[in-house]
């Protein structure tokens, strides 16, 4: 805690290569690191889905390679059913943690937050470098299991107990893969921490002159809130993990219920609780969730609005949902337990909640929607990408009206349904808004633009790609086919085991298009044209600075703010807009 | 480019919606006496989410065909309503709407969890292990052995762990690999894991139930169809999760009594 | 990853000094083999005193391609199996005592097969000798898992991996004697092996109870005979060169 | 002019400055503090806290108490699942520690209150100051030895870590909190440099302090579930 001392805010230029895109203490570098882990992580994880499909597509489908992923599990390339749980393990856990945690929320956070609220830095820079170094050998220490004896773990990113909690008796990866998985989740725990730390220091107490909290621009809000909810989730999964270690290396019951009974062998373990990980996970689970998608709501609102020539019908209502939103996603996690075993009752009080924050759910999609009405909306691919946002995040929310209510839930517990309903509203919705984020500030944190009609074709692949593969989920759910699967052996997936190959095909083009992107991102941020200032005459305080912004940001000219972030739609001296710190009045006055 | 996109999105909405609406994939017929409760409240909810889908969808695509690309001096005009508008909507639609499926849910989930088993429910214990489930029928004494754990020996078939030499409630009780029951005679399933955490899910039962390790929890329920169906696993538990099914065989009560008989047999 | 990049480098010559090793060891092995003292062999039949215990009928609706198998053939438990005459099969035999250092050194070069068929292990019992390669096979068109559960004491350690239908065969050897280790398939339960791991010649009965003993050289010994229900029991015997000597052996039914 | 405030404030030779907090330089909270540096009166130093470092120490705090929040409720279920007895007498000396680190806050108490005064110019508090810091500094050592000594008495009982529950979670408890009272001993002594370096911020200063308050809290309620719960 000794860094605790808020002078770290300003610190020279640094010298050196190391320094400077290593070990930098600057909170845009940093960002870009987060970006380019993020970048790493997801086409790993998109690999994994890609070998997963294809298995499920084929199943006696020889995978040439796969044997260099594991020595034991793809003998002839076939994949075992271990191995293919294995990589569904690791494609969540990647995913959720070191793609959807990492890129909406640290890696824009970091490298905008500072700039729009007016600072020259967060107050912890060294946190803020160890946040990411940390969250780094979290994904190596994740990575490295693929090399531990019998690979990863293949518990699913979920990890319940006890089956994550026995050791190496209940199946391959459940010994070493197990604890390095907690490490890795342990060690990610304590770089978001640090992060949010600072995301929130940073909000309250770096604003430049006259930048109220209500003149925040909504990412702002979207990060300060997730960083609210990050800060305390994490720090129950943390304690979780330590648990599971333990459980692990020094024997302890804290998940291990008596007299198990695995392979003959009664099970030393006494008197653990099975659900009490569930609760702990899940209390970490569900507001992970908001985690994911709260920054890609901010990113949406911040991008639809500036393409929209027009603020948003209420920003004050927008951030009170958001609140309302993570405030309701502590008393909600309980949904995913309904069958558990857990008090029925206690069922009902998980039930309402999960309805309830349907509420403030819709009204950001309708703020979203009712802005729209008579704005000028400028088409291009960053918009196009908050509007595919708002299409999925519909799709997704409303199969949420059925997974909330326990009676349906008994059917759909454990289906594909809950496949496609959270691959929609938390993963792909999160993706698009990474996507469009990175369309609209690409050319502020490289200071080259992005190739416009690439991006477009990569939209619509994606557009349309994403649908293909999740709204067949939600049918295949509701017809009853469980999740988790190495094969579909039941009689009753038969039949669809058509709509599995068509699935696994549209993934495979989906993933293909994302290359796109990828080359889009490579050749434009070394051979891109130069981007100028502010090159969507968009208003808040990142567009009032060159591209790429300076070391300390504002050229140690703290900026003062006089309006609120979306000066739209109004007779502005450059045109339909008046920046957040141009002194010019505003029509409006504020 | 917008006016297409909002085609491609009204198109993937109605899209979307065909398959449900022509029920080309739909949940399997209901054989239980609780899972009407259950699809009723399925399809209500079906109703108003499809609604609510289809609408959001379409006005989203209707909104960014009208006022995409607009000319540089067309005025920004304000949705009617404005704000306060939208949020009454959302509260008093979407927030009745929900409040009203919680309700109903609420009603059809008590149905099935909070009503005890009849006193002439017939008790079915079932255990859940890597990668099978076993059943055991209390025989004519109507009572269970109690389980010993260390004496599961899955190479001698003793599954249960059930020593029927010092037990004599063991000696009748009858180990099955499928389950059979006798069709409208409500069955009591007590539920007891072996290692690790399983579910049992029989999709025409519209019954789900985790197997919790150190905790028996027990469902009942009542089968109206005689048949044959699949009992699979939904619970994460290991390399054979996906081959962890057996099957449910329900029959008419003297069929199951010559079934029981013969198990004993096999004892 | 450099770093085990870095590392392999380091190791090489020590490889490379390893692989040197071996292959004299391999040479001075074959000059072992060229010229073995005339070796005898050990005869003899195994039975079961009494009535053969009835054997549970395996249930195998879990999975239906084991079941369809098993239509016309009904599949029962095989922990004992008794032949013709009473003679018991799946017993192994091994010399526990006498063999000579080097004798108990020699592996066998041929590997031993375990096939499943039908979701049950075939043969049901093997024996292997200490470093001798088990060459794990399937025949059926369902996935098993193949979990030996030795005791960690001997050395020997215990693996879990599956084998998908059309997999190729994968071998694995033990480092310690263990007599014997379960094998089991998680997928399918019911389904059980054993694997004895010795030192030095081997056997196991054949369906009528008989068994031979090869090339065991000239000496007196002392052979266990290994039953999975009803354990060990040995006899002393004295092999000369050429003649083959017998040994016979009944177990109790319990 | 931030520039000119940093090499100022490096190059300088040691002397005690007001030094206002940087971060506040030509910026202010909720858009107006004093945009102005804080000028030369020492009596300034006083409320010169940096309120990044004041919000920063109550977020973690926030964090922590998330943390065994999460540990003690692990405690309730688990206890609520096991069927064995729960019964462990604590070790006694666990009572000696709380008193020892108890008495390690106000020896932190009075340092702060030295410095005060130091900041108001008195160059002789500083030994005073220094005294009270090293003094927490031992406590906390000393608070730290006694736990270990704890652990061995239970070793001496045959508890280990995974005997039972109970000796669980009293090891698990002590650990983390013993983890995070290091912290604090770090934090410690770097306020303790600062000091030699005449470098030394109230807010600094503050935060430690606020942390390691919040350790003896902390530490009175896991003494107080130990105590109720086993």
């Amino acid at each position: 805690m000794h860094d605790v001392s808020g002078q770290a805010a300003h610190h020279a230029p640094p010298q050196g290569f190391v320094r400077k895109h290593v070990f930098s203490l600057d909170h845009k570098v940093i960002g870009k690191q987060y970006y380019a882990l993020a970048l790493v992580a997801v086409l790993t994880g998109m690999v994994l889905s890609w070998l997963m499909r294809l298995h499920l597509g084929w199943p006696n489908l020889a995978i040439p390679g796969l044997h260099w992923i594991s020595k034991t599990g793809a003998p002839g390339n076939l994949m075992t059913p271990e191995l293919y749980l294995q990589l569904m393990t690791m494609h969540g856990t990647i995913m959720v943690f070191f793609v959807l945690t990492t890129a909406p929320f640290a890696a824009f956070g970091n490298f905008f937050l500072p700039i729009q609220v007016g600072a020259e830095d967060m107050p912890f820079p060294r946190f803020n470098m160890m946040s990411f170094w940390v969250t780094f050998v979290a994904f190596l220490v994740m990575i490295a299991s693929f090399f531990v004896a019998d690979g990863p773990t293949l518990g699913g990113w979920t990890q319940y107990a006890p089956l994550s909690a026995v050791g190496a008796v209940a199946g391959p990866g459940q010994g070493s893969g197990v604890v390095l998985w907690a490490a890795s989740i342990g060690i990610f725990c304590i770089g978001q921490l640090l992060g949010s730390l600072n995301f929130i220091t940073t909000t309250l107490d770096m604003r430049a002159k006259g930048m109220s909290l209500m003149r925040l621009p909504l990412t702002a809000w979207a990060w300060f809130i997730t960083s609210c909810i990050g800060l305390t989730a994490f720090a129950v999964l943390m304690p979780a993990c330590i648990l599971l270690i333990l459980d692990h290396v020094a024997g302890t019951s804290f998940f291990v219920a008596s007299n198990l009974v695995i392979n003959d062998q009664l099970q030393p373990h006494s008197g653990g609780s099975t659900l009490l990980w569930q609760h702990l996970f899940w209390f970490f689970g569900h507001p992970e969730v908001y985690v994911a998608i709260v920054p890609g709501m901010g990113i949406v609102s911040h991008v639809l609005i500036t393409n929209m020539r027009r603020p948003l019908l209420s920003a004050k209502v927008m951030i009170a949902s958001m609140g309302a939103i993570a405030f309701l996603s502590y008393m909600v996690y309980g949904h995913h337990m309904f069958v558990s075993g857990m008090n029925p009752f206690s069922a009902l009080a998980f039930s309402f909640p999960t309805l309830i924050i349907t509420i403030p759910a819709t009204i950001i999609t309708l703020l979203w929607i009712g802005s729209l009405y008579g704005s000028k909306l400028r088409i291009n691919t960053a918009s196009l990408f908050a509007l595919g946002f708002i299409s999925m995040f519909v799709s997704g929310g409303v199969s949420g009206f059925f997974l909330a209510q326990p009676s349906i839930d008994i059917m759909l517990h454990a289906t594909y349904f809950v496949v496609g309903h959270f691959h929609l509203v938390m993963a792909v919705a999160a993706i698009f808004g990474i996507f469009s984020g990175t369309y609209f500030w690409f050319p502020k944190m490289t200071g080259k633009m992005m190739n416009e009609t690439l991006g477009k074709l990569h939209f619509w692949l994606t557009f349309v790609g994403a649908y293909c593969i999740f709204m067949p989920f939600h049918y295949l759910g509701i017809m009853g086919n469980v999740r988790r699967y190495a094969q579909f052996v039941d009689d009753y997936l038969q039949p669809v085991l058509g709509v599995h190959k068509f699935i696994t095909v549209a993934a495979l083009l989906t993933g293909a298009a994302q290359l796109i992107f990828l080359y889009n991102l490579i050749h434009s941020h070394f051979w891109g044209k130069a981007a100028p200032e502010n090159p969507w005459q968009a208003t808040s305080l990142e567009w009032s600075i060159p591209s790429p912004p300076p070391f300390d940001n504002f050229g140690g000219k703290p900026p003062v703010v006089y309006h609120d972030p979306y000066q739209f739609g109004v007779k502005g001296s450059m045109g339909d807009y008046i920046m957040q710190d141009s002194p010019e009045p505003s029509p409006t006055g504020d | 480019m917008a006016k297409f996109f909002a085609v491609t999105i009204i198109l993937i909405a109605i899209g979307s919606a065909i398959p449900i609406v022509r029920g080309t994939w739909t949940q399997p017929v209901d054989i239980s006496t609780h899972g009407y409760e259950i699809d009723h409240q399925y399809h209500e909810t079906m109703w108003e989410a499809g609604v609510a889908f289809l609408a959001a969808q379409i006005i989203l695509a209707v909104f960014i065909w009208k006022f995409s690309n607009r000319r540089e001096d067309a005025e920004i005009r304000r949705l009617p309503g404005g704000a306060t508008g939208l949020v009454l909507a959302a509260v008093l639609l979407v927030g009745t709407e929900v409040l009203a499926l919680g309700v109903f849910g609420m009603n059809a989930w008590a149905k099935v969890y909070f009503a005890p088993p009849g006193p002439g429910a017939m008790p079915i214990q079932a255990q859940a292990g890597q990668f099978a489930f076993y059943f055991r029928y209390p025989g004519p004494d109507g009572t269970f052995g109690p389980l010993h754990p260390d004496k599961i020996n899955e190479a001698n078939e003793n599954f249960f762990g059930l020593d029927p030499v010092s037990d004599p409630d063991s000696k009748d009780d009858i180990v099955t690999a499928e389950m059979a029951i006798p069709v409208n005679q409500e069955i009591h399933l007590l539920m007891h894991a072996k290692d690790l955490g399983h579910s049992f899910y029989v999709r025409e039962l519209r019954v789900q139930q985790d197997f919790v390790p150190g905790l028996d929890v027990s469902v009942h329920f009542t089968a109206t169809k005689v048949g044959k169906y699949e009992i699979v696993c939904t619970q994460l538990c290991g390399l054979g999760h996906y081959n962890m099914k057996t099957y449910l065989e329900v029959m008419s009560q003297e069929d199951f009594d010559s079934w029981l008989k013969q198990q004993a047999a096999l004892q | 990853m450099k770093m085990k990049k870095r590392y392999q480098y380091r190791s090489a010559p020590l490889l490379l000094a390893l692989l040197l090793i071996c292959l004299g060891v391999v040479i001075l092995g074959q000059k072992v083999n060229a010229a073995p003292p005339a070796a005898g062999k050990i005869t003899g039949t195994v039975k079961l005193d009494g009535a053969a215990p009835h054997m549970k009928g395996i249930d195998m609706t879990k999975d239906p391609y084991c079941a369809k198998y098993h239509a016309s053939t009904p599949a029962h438990l095989e922990n004992v199996a008794v032949g013709s005459g009473g003679g018991l099969e799946n017993v192994v035999l091994y010399l526990s005592e006498g063999l000579s250092a080097t004798a108990a050194a020699e592996v066998p070069s041929q590997k031993v097969q375990v096939d499943q068929k039908g979701c049950q292990y075939l043969p049901h019992v093997i024996a292997v000798d200490v470093g001798q390669q088990m060459e794990v096979i399937t025949s059926d068109q369902t996935a098993h898992n193949i979990h030996p559960l030795p005791d960690m004491s001997t050395g020997n350690i215990g693996w879990n991996r599956s084998q998908p239908p059309g997999a190729p065969p994968f071998d694995s050897a033990w480092k310690g004697e263990e007599v014997a280790i379960p094998v089991k398939c998680n997928i399918h339960p019911w389904m059980h092996g054993y694997i004895a791991v010795v030192k030095g010649p081997y056997a196991t009965t054949d369906s009528d109870g008989s068994f031979t003993i090869a090339n065991v050289p000239p000496g007196s010994y002392t052979v266990t005979a290994w039953q999975e229900e009803y354990g060990k029991q040995t006899a002393k015997v004295t092999v000369a060169a050429g003649t083959p000597a017998t040994a016979d052996f009944t177990f109790k039914a319990k | 002019m931030v520039r000119e405030n940093m090499a100022t404030t490096v190059h300088q030779p040691p002397q005690i400055r007001t030094r206002p907090d940087p971060s506040r330089l030509g910026q202010g909270r909720n858009g107006g503090g004093n945009p102005t540096r804080a000028g030369g009166s020492p009596r300034v130093a006083l409320d010169d806290s940096s309120p990044a470092s004041r919000t920063g120490i109550w977020v973690a705090i926030a964090a922590i108490t998330m943390t065994f929040a999460a540990f003690t409720s692990a405690l309730v279920v688990r206890q609520g699942a096991s069927l064995e007895a729960w019964h462990l007498v604590l070790p006694r000396i666990l009572y000696l520690n709380t008193l020892i680190l108890l008495a390690s806050s106000v020896t932190l108490k009075i340092a702060r209150r030295r410095f005060r005064s130091f900041l108001l110019g008195a160059e002789g508090e500083r030994v005073a100051v220094l005294r009270g810091l090293y003094a927490t500094l031992a406590l906390g050592l000393l608070f730290l030895a006694g736990q270990y000594m704890a652990w061995m008495q239970l070793k001496a009982q045959g508890l280990y870590l995974a005997t039972n529950p109970d000796s669980s979670f009293l090891y698990l408890f002590t650990a983390v909190h013993g983890l995070h009272v290091l912290g604090g001993l770090a934090g410690l002594l770097h306020a303790i440099r600062q000091l030699g370096r005449s470098d030394l911020r109230a807010s600094t200063l503050a935060a430690t302090s606020h942390y390691w308050h919040f350790m003896d809290i902390l530490w009175l309620y896991l003494l107080f579930v130990l105590w109720m719960r086993l």
